[in-house]
């Protein structure tokens, strides 16, 4: 690896280091989380997300920022939610055990509507299961891990590029949405050093959550939304005297346990600020898909090989093409659907037992799935996908 | 509801009172002596925040007309630590019960009282969960009865003051809610403190604890505060015991230690000298 | 010294001499001293027999000292006054001549003689020969004893803080002497504080007085405790212990006095200092000057009971944040070598006087409330005011004796109250010149230096002094002024005087507590209810209690000068004391003879001083001399005579029983009287010279607790026609509480008297201060019909009194 | 020492505490009783009306024994009581 040349000199005060560097995927979120404004990190040391941790521990306090390790990842979420509400974007790091406890304060974040971005560097479970390897079992549990209901957002970074870019994003969307995001990458995206392009600061698109307009009286309504079904968002110490709580509440913020009313119209605005804007959130990539017979549907690290599969199938002349979703939640079920309509059949190969391959099924119809799982420390290998690709070619 | 022309009134969410709780909880002595010190502190109350957890005192954030956030069940001093780093001009005051400080948020107290975290922690001890219908908890007293000791009490009770003390607390001190004057000066002091401060407040809940161990009205609980309540200031807080005949009560640790944002803030400014 | 001999001497080596003494015509005037002589020459052990005019002169004492060493004498007894006065004197005698002086005895021919026998010559001279028989035959059975040296603590103890007990703890404290001032309520100053202007110097007194309070605030020897109360006093000269109750201020040393906690303090109450003339918060300082400047909480008044603090006001208030309701009650322990009592005295509370109105018409005031008024720092700025109208009164009237000299009030004359009277009438005269002022008296006592010219000057200035005071004094309903009527003894004419105010010229009284003080230190209090000093002559300033002594109006009704001068006095007693280091203790004490001890415990249970614990597993008990105090109750009530008491053992008591009732026994009253109290009753009975029958012989003890039954039971043996047992009144008891022991026995013995069919009239039990001569001597009078009743039989009957049963 | 203090002080009205204005918000009140119970001054005791909540709120027996102490106020978990100074005007509080 011949790449610190391309890495200018470390100016500590500066935030977003531009330029083209070669860097580790979990020192890329960080850098990206810095460039989208993040300066509060809670966290809990925890492989393979430790990383991130401790780039933050070295960065924020350079630029003015808050690291603090907390004593577990109960702590951590609670953190982030106290500081989103004090004003600074927050966010924490962690993978599958660490991403079970948050569970509780993730359902409080979204509940009090607080904007924040939790990564889960996702790795081999159940339970302690394998901390170095790779995995991609906890998206089902980042859509419905927390009790109640809700919609989440969730983006899928595949490469270290992307480590930096969606974390921007994220952030981008839970400022607009009041939501907590997530990022779910896994141990080898998070490990994986690869040339990265940092682009100014200036063409860094950077959203900030809305603020009240109104000045602070009595009446102030902290959850009452706009159009966008979004409240805008005051924050501790600008005299609004809010109240906000994990209980059901109504507009003012005020406990409303009793009516069955306040609760049906929160709990259904918590997912419509989600669903109605579905369009503006979900991202994907197409590749090769304009005359294809066969699609790959794939997401993260297994993405990656499935990419270069297709690549492979066109080079024999078969017409195969992949559909990666970036949100992994809200899922890209429309794109889905109108490809399953055009191609033979669908390939979903994904590091787990077969969770986003339901989604895909539901959205695919009578279209056949075939679903590659692969758990353990390997990901798919280009031919494991070129043989079912070729198989159905036949 | 009426203009009352109450001298606390700016203090409370008018719209939100009367509270929720029971006829004689302490609950309410505490909310009256945290408004009376604010008020002759003349604190900014646009710079004060109050969070409090799960349990009815957990309700108190919802009636001080403040900024206020009520967490999840043991969680107020996390979200707390997150607000107050991200914010240091904040004044951040968390309110809560014996159960959620320090029976399921028991962790996050200690470390809190660790770091000295600049956050000021009041904690309404009544010795059970009084939301849930009075069940033990962590400071039960021993032989007491509630609705899950049946049999009477058999698990010791937590010493929070001995325990904040033990933790690294800057300030700490016990009163009754009897001892309203006390108690007042108490949290006039904590606000005015640097670090970690913990004030226990014993405190009454008539309705369950009272009527399970024979002070069936809210005035025999405040005459056990007033017969068995003895003041020794600064004495070992080990040996501060709360028994049916005696209530330790006073100040037991007040010193000077560098708070968490005080040695974050010297930090950062020495990194940015290097520079 | 001869001790070692004397020990091992056979009784016919006994060697007495006896010299009777004439007290110039004081004994001589009323007793044949020849013949009492001669008869002495005639008693067993007798080598010589002498009488000289007075045996306490130099010549007198140098005589016995040859008399010793020429004629080898190895007992001593000296038939003169009472021991209450020359046993120490004639004492050292003996040991200048090397005889140990607890061989020395006395006989008290004059008071319990000569002067209240004075016209019965006979009868006195025949009493004389048998108090010389009595003393002579304990004389034979005396021992040399051996007196312990105890150390004495260089601390001292003042209990009361007016000017006296300032003055006395500021010359020990210079001195060198640790001092603490012990002052019970909340500043030192006492009544002199109160006061507006001295005379007859007529300065301002808080001014000269305020000075010294403050230089006993600071010095640094001594201690202040005030708002203090002594609980206990244990131990003896040159060794107290003291407990002092030190009551909390609720407001720490840091006080500034400033003021604002009273100014924000809601309750308020009438300042005691001002008389009720003016009012103080709960939360107060009594006066400008107090020391310590220390405000102090009134918790009766306060509204902060028990431990809730229901009001804030005074904390909140306090800048330096000094109040602290936390304060808990101290109890000191001080080890002390001396004591100087000086706790003042109270004023005549007047309105038991009906006849004057006293807190029914407001416009007739006291004496001490006009000092308050007059007091420019006082209620009314100095200003004297009519209460009803608060305006200057043109005429006022002062009424002398108020409480003092009359069966009314106290007996006594209170020293003071004239020429307090003659000051306040000038000082009305120095402000408003035109005031008509009046002073009805009955004696105008102007002894003092000055005085008279004070005196004077008020006559010069016009005040009008008229002899005799009104009979009663009522109010115009209109003019709310003052009708007096009384005799004008001068003139013999009736008078009816208006004037628009009445001072009431009170008094002075003991405290009405002094009867705890009196407790704790062992005092004794005259007539008029003040502490008794050693000696009304030669020791004013002791207290019959060894290492205490007295200071100002404690003492007796004085003014500020002779309060101070007893002060220093009192200080410089105690600083002699202090100066030696140590103190010989007299040897009476009691000792056990553990071979006849059966371990019953019966003494431990009547100790007064718990010098004597059990020893079970030895089935005996164990004696603590140096604990022991003396009183001899032990040795009375044990049963197996295992215990001895030094100096009045049985062999001594019975040996003066029985040579009392050698002769004529059936005609006699044998009394047994405690050294503290009966005996020195029957010595002011002397001293007071108040006759009553020559048939009582008096036998001393150091306590009546030391009269066993068996004392009792053998005169009665002897055939005695009656027995007296005397001692200091409950309470009073010199050793605590050992006469409740006498008591106790003599109820036994008249319950055996009656099992006998003895006239138990015959036993007669009465308890006697040092101040009752009278109940003395009545007693005496009263048991002669007892006496005369008597018959041959009934003596017979008696002895059986000895045997068991 | 003991004096008898049976006159009226001469600065008796100088030193005259302020008079006292209790004010009892009746609905507010749950009858725990606190203030009767620990009033230094027993100024208050229960009354027979019944207030929404349906208890017997307290009743001022003599406002002329308050002594402004402000206890009744500061111990009532209701804020349904507290005291003022008379005749002046602006409510202020017991600080």
């Amino acid at each position: 690896m011949t790449t610190t040349t391309t890495t200018p000199i470390e100016k500590p005060r500066q935030i977003v280091r531009s330029g083209r560097r070669f860097i580790s995927g979990d020192i890329a979120c960080a850098e990206g989380a810095i460039a989208a404004g993040c300066r509060f990190f809670a966290g809990y040391p925890i492989t393979p997300a430790t990383e991130i941790a401790e780039h933050m521990a070295r960065r924020l306090p350079q630029i003015d920022g808050v690291y603090i390790q907390m004593e577990d990842e109960i702590a951590s979420m609670a953190a982030i939610i106290g500081a989103s509400y004090a004003g600074v974007k927050s966010m924490t790091a962690t993978s599958g055990p660490g991403f079970s406890l948050m569970m509780e304060n993730i359902g409080l974040a979204l509940m009090t509507e607080t904007p924040c971005v939790i990564v889960n560097v996702m790795r081999g479970g159940p339970s302690t299961g394998q901390p170095t390897m790779p995995g991609q079992q906890d998206v089902m549990q980042a859509r419905w891990g927390s009790h109640g209901d809700y919609e989440i957002i969730a983006l899928a970074p595949s490469s270290v590029q992307e480590m930096f870019d969606l974390t921007i994003d994220a952030f981008n969307l839970a400022e607009s949405y009041r939501v907590p995001v997530f990022v779910l990458a896994d141990e080898i995206v998070g490990h994986m050093w690869e040339r990265v392009t940092i682009p100014n600061a200036e063409s860094i698109k950077i959203v900030n959550r809305k603020k009240p307009t109104a000045p602070p009286s009595n009446s102030f309504a902290p959850f009452k939304p706009d159009e966008d079904l979004v409240p805008p968002m005051a924050v501790f110490g600008e005299g609004y005297h809010f109240h906000a709580t994990g209980l059901t509440h109504d507009e003012r913020g005020y406990p409303r346990t009793e009516s069955a009313e306040v609760q049906t119209q929160l709990v259904q605005r918590l997912c419509n600020k989600i669903r109605k804007n579905k369009q503006k959130i979900v991202r994907f990539e197409n590749a090769m898909l304009e005359d294809a017979e066969v699609a790959v549907v794939a997401y993260g690290i297994a993405a990656r090989a499935a990419l270069s599969a297709v690549r492979k199938a066109r080079a024999e002349d078969i017409k195969a093409g992949l559909l990666r979703p970036l949100t992994i939640w809200p899922f890209p079920d429309e794109q889905v659907a109108e490809l399953a309509r055009r191609v033979k059949a669908l390939v979903v190969p994904e590091m787990n037992c077969g969770q986003i391959v339901r989604e895909v099924e539901r959205a695919a119809k009578e279209t056949p799935v075939i679903f590659l799982p692969k758990l353990g420390e390997e990901p798919h290998k280009p031919e494991e996908i070129l043989d079912v690709i070729r198989g159905i070619h036949r | 509801m009426e203009e009352s022309g109450h001298p606390y009134e700016k203090f409370l969410r008018k719209d939100r009172i009367p509270h929720i709780w029971c006829e004689g909880c302490g609950n309410g002595i505490i909310l009256n002596c945290f408004a009376r010190a604010l008020d002759e502190l003349n604190m900014d109350l646009n710079k004060v925040v109050v969070v409090s957890g799960i349990g009815c005192i957990g309700r108190v954030s919802g009636y001080t007309n403040t900024d206020s956030f009520h967490t999840t069940h043991g969680r107020p001093i996390a979200f707390a630590t997150g607000v107050k780093l991200a914010n240091p001009e904040l004044k951040v005051v968390v309110i809560s019960g014996d159960g959620d400080l320090f029976a399921i948020g028991g962790n996050h107290f200690i470390h809190a009282a660790r770091r000295n975290l600049d956050i000021q922690v009041v904690c309404a001890n009544n010795f059970i969960y009084g939301m849930t219908g009075g069940q033990y908890g962590p400071t039960t007293p021993l032989d007491t009865w509630t609705t899950t000791t049946p049999y009477g009490n058999i698990e010791q009770a937590f010493n929070l003051v001995h325990l904040a003390a033990a933790c690294g607390s800057v300030y700490v001190a016990r009163w009754t809610t009897l001892q309203t004057r006390w108690l007042t000066e108490s949290i006039k002091k904590a606000l005015q403190k640097e670090g970690f401060s913990f004030i226990e407040v014993v405190s009454q809940c008539p309705e369950i604890f009272g009527r399970y161990n024979k002070m069936e009205t809210a005035i025999k609980m405040m005459q056990w505060f007033k017969e068995a309540s003895v003041v020794e200031h600064f004495s070992d807080p080990a040996k501060a015991e709360i028994t049916p005949h005696r209530i330790v009560t006073g100040e037991f640790v007040d010193i000077e230690k560098p708070s968490y944002g005080r040695l974050l803030k010297e930090m950062k400014t020495r990194i940015a000298e290097k520079k | 010294m001869t001790l070692p001999e004397v020990q091992t001497q056979q009784k016919d080596d006994l060697r007495i001499g006896v010299y009777v003494c004439h007290c110039g015509l004081n004994i001589a005037g009323t007793v044949d001293c020849e013949q009492v002589v001669a008869f002495a020459a005639t008693l067993p052990h007798v080598v010589l027999a002498k009488d000289n005019r007075y045996t306490c002169s130099d010549q007198g004492q140098e005589l016995i000292k040859k008399d010793i060493k020429e004629h080898r004498l190895n007992r001593v007894v000296v038939a003169s006054c009472s021991p209450r006065l020359h046993e120490p004197t004639f004492r050292r005698a003996c040991e200048e001549a090397g005889l140990n002086k607890y061989l020395f005895e006395m006989a008290n021919i004059r008071e319990h003689c000569s002067w209240v026998h004075l016209y019965e010559k006979e009868a006195a001279t025949e009493k004389a020969k048998d108090l010389v028989r009595m003393a002579v035959a304990k004389a034979a059975l005396l021992e040399p004893e051996t007196e312990s040296v105890v150390p004495i603590i260089n601390k001292a103890l003042v209990i009361g803080g007016g000017v006296a007990g300032i003055q006395a703890a500021l010359d020990l404290a210079d001195t060198g002497y640790k001092v603490f001032l012990v002052e019970k309520e909340p500043s030192i100053g006492g009544r002199m504080a109160q006061i507006d202007k001295t005379f007859p110097t007529m300065d301002c007194s808080i001014c000269i007085l305020a000075p010294k309070m403050s230089d006993a605030g600071r010095h640094p020897n001594i201690e202040l405790l005030t708002n203090s109360d002594i609980l206990d006093v244990k131990g003896y000269i040159g060794n107290f212990k003291v407990k002092v109750l030190k009551k909390p201020r609720y407001v720490t040393k840091d006080c500034s006095a400033c003021g604002d906690c009273a100014t924000a303090c809601p309750v308020t109450a009438p300042n005691e200092f001002d008389l009720g003339l003016a009012t103080r918060h709960a939360i107060y300082t009594p006066f400008a000057q107090a020391v310590p400047s220390t405000y102090i909480v009134d918790r009766n008044l306060c509204l902060n009971k028990e431990n809730i603090i229901v009001c804030d006001k005074c904390i909140k208030a306090c800048e330096r944040k000094t109040i602290d309701f936390n304060m808990k009650p101290e109890t000191l322990e001080l080890d002390v070598g001396t004591i100087i009592v000086a706790t003042g005295a109270d004023v005549y509370d007047p309105a038991s006087l009906v006849n004057y109105g006293y807190t029914k018409y407001p416009n007739v005031i006291t004496s001490l409330e006009f000092e308050r008024l007059i007091n420019a720092g006082g209620p009314s700025a100095g200003h004297l005011l009519r209460p009803t109208d608060m305006r200057i009164p043109k005429s006022v009237a002062f009424i002398q004796c108020v409480g003092s000299r009359s069966e009314k009030g106290n007996l006594y004359c209170s020293n003071v109250c004239c020429m307090n009277t003659i000051k306040d009438a000038l000082l009305i005269k120095e402000h408003w010149p035109e005031t008509e002022i009046y002073v009805y008296y009955v004696d105008i006592r102007a002894f003092g230096k000055g005085f008279e010219d004070l005196y004077k000057r008020a006559r010069k200035e016009g005040v009008h002094f008229i002899r005799g005071l009104p009979s009663e004094i009522w109010e115009d309903r209109k003019t709310r002024g003052l009708w007096l009527v009384g005799e004008n003894t001068l003139l013999r004419e009736v008078y009816k005087t208006n004037v628009e105010m009445v001072i009431l010229s009170i008094g002075l009284q003991p405290r009405v507590d002094s009867d705890i003080i009196q407790r704790l230190c062992n005092l004794s209090r005259t007539p008029d209810g003040f502490f008794m000093e050693a000696h009304p002559k030669l020791r004013p300033v002791d207290a019959p209690t060894g290492g205490i002594f007295l200071a100002g109006c404690a003492e007796s009704p004085k003014d500020i000068k002779d309060s101070v001068t007893q002060a220093s006095a009192a200080a410089a007693r105690a600083s002699i004391l202090m100066a030696q280091g140590k103190v010989t203790v007299e040897a009476i004490t009691s000792q056990l003879t553990p071979e006849s001890c059966t371990g019953c415990q019966m003494c431990v249970k009547v100790c007064p001083f718990n010098a004597i614990t059990s020893v079970p597993e030895l089935k005996k008990v164990e004696l603590i001399e140096a604990a022991c105090s003396g009183c001899g109750t032990c040795s009375a009530e044990c049963p197996f005579n295992a215990i001895t008491m030094h100096h009045f053992t049985d062999a001594q008591l019975f040996a003066q029983i029985d040579a009392a009732t050698e002769v004529d026994a059936d005609k006699k009253i044998v009394a047994f009287c405690c050294n503290w109290c009966s005996y020195a009753g029957a010595d002011f009975a002397g001293v007071s010279r108040m006759q009553y029958p020559t048939n009582v012989r008096v036998i001393r003890t150091m306590c009546s607790g030391r009269v066993a039954p068996k004392f009792v039971e053998r005169a009665f043996a002897r055939g005695a026609a009656a027995v007296l047992v005397s001692g200091c009144h409950i309470g009073d008891c010199h050793y605590i509480n050992a006469n409740l022991q006498t008591e106790k026995r003599v109820e036994r013995l008249w319950k055996k008297m009656e099992r006998l069919g003895l006239n138990k009239n015959r036993l007669q039990l009465v308890w006697v201060s040092a101040a009752e001569g009278e109940r003395f001597a009545s007693k005496i009078k009263e048991m002669q019909s007892t006496v005369s009743n008597v018959n041959p039989e009934e003596i017979e009957k008696s002895r059986k009194m000895t045997e068991r049963g | 020492m003991p004096v008898r203090t049976w006159r009226r002080p001469l600065d008796a009205d100088k030193v005259k505490p302020p008079q006292a204005e209790v004010h009892i918000i009746k609905d507010r009140c749950k009858g725990c009783g606190y203030c009767i119970e620990f009033c230094p001054k027993d100024v208050l005791e229960e009354s027979n009306e019944i207030n929404k909540r349906g208890i017997h709120p307290p009743k001022v027996i003599d406002e002329e024994r308050c002594a402004l102490c402000g206890f009744c106020s500061a111990v009532c978990p209701d804020f349904a009581i507290y005291t003022t100074e008379k005749n002046c005007k602006e409510k202020k509080t017991t600080k």
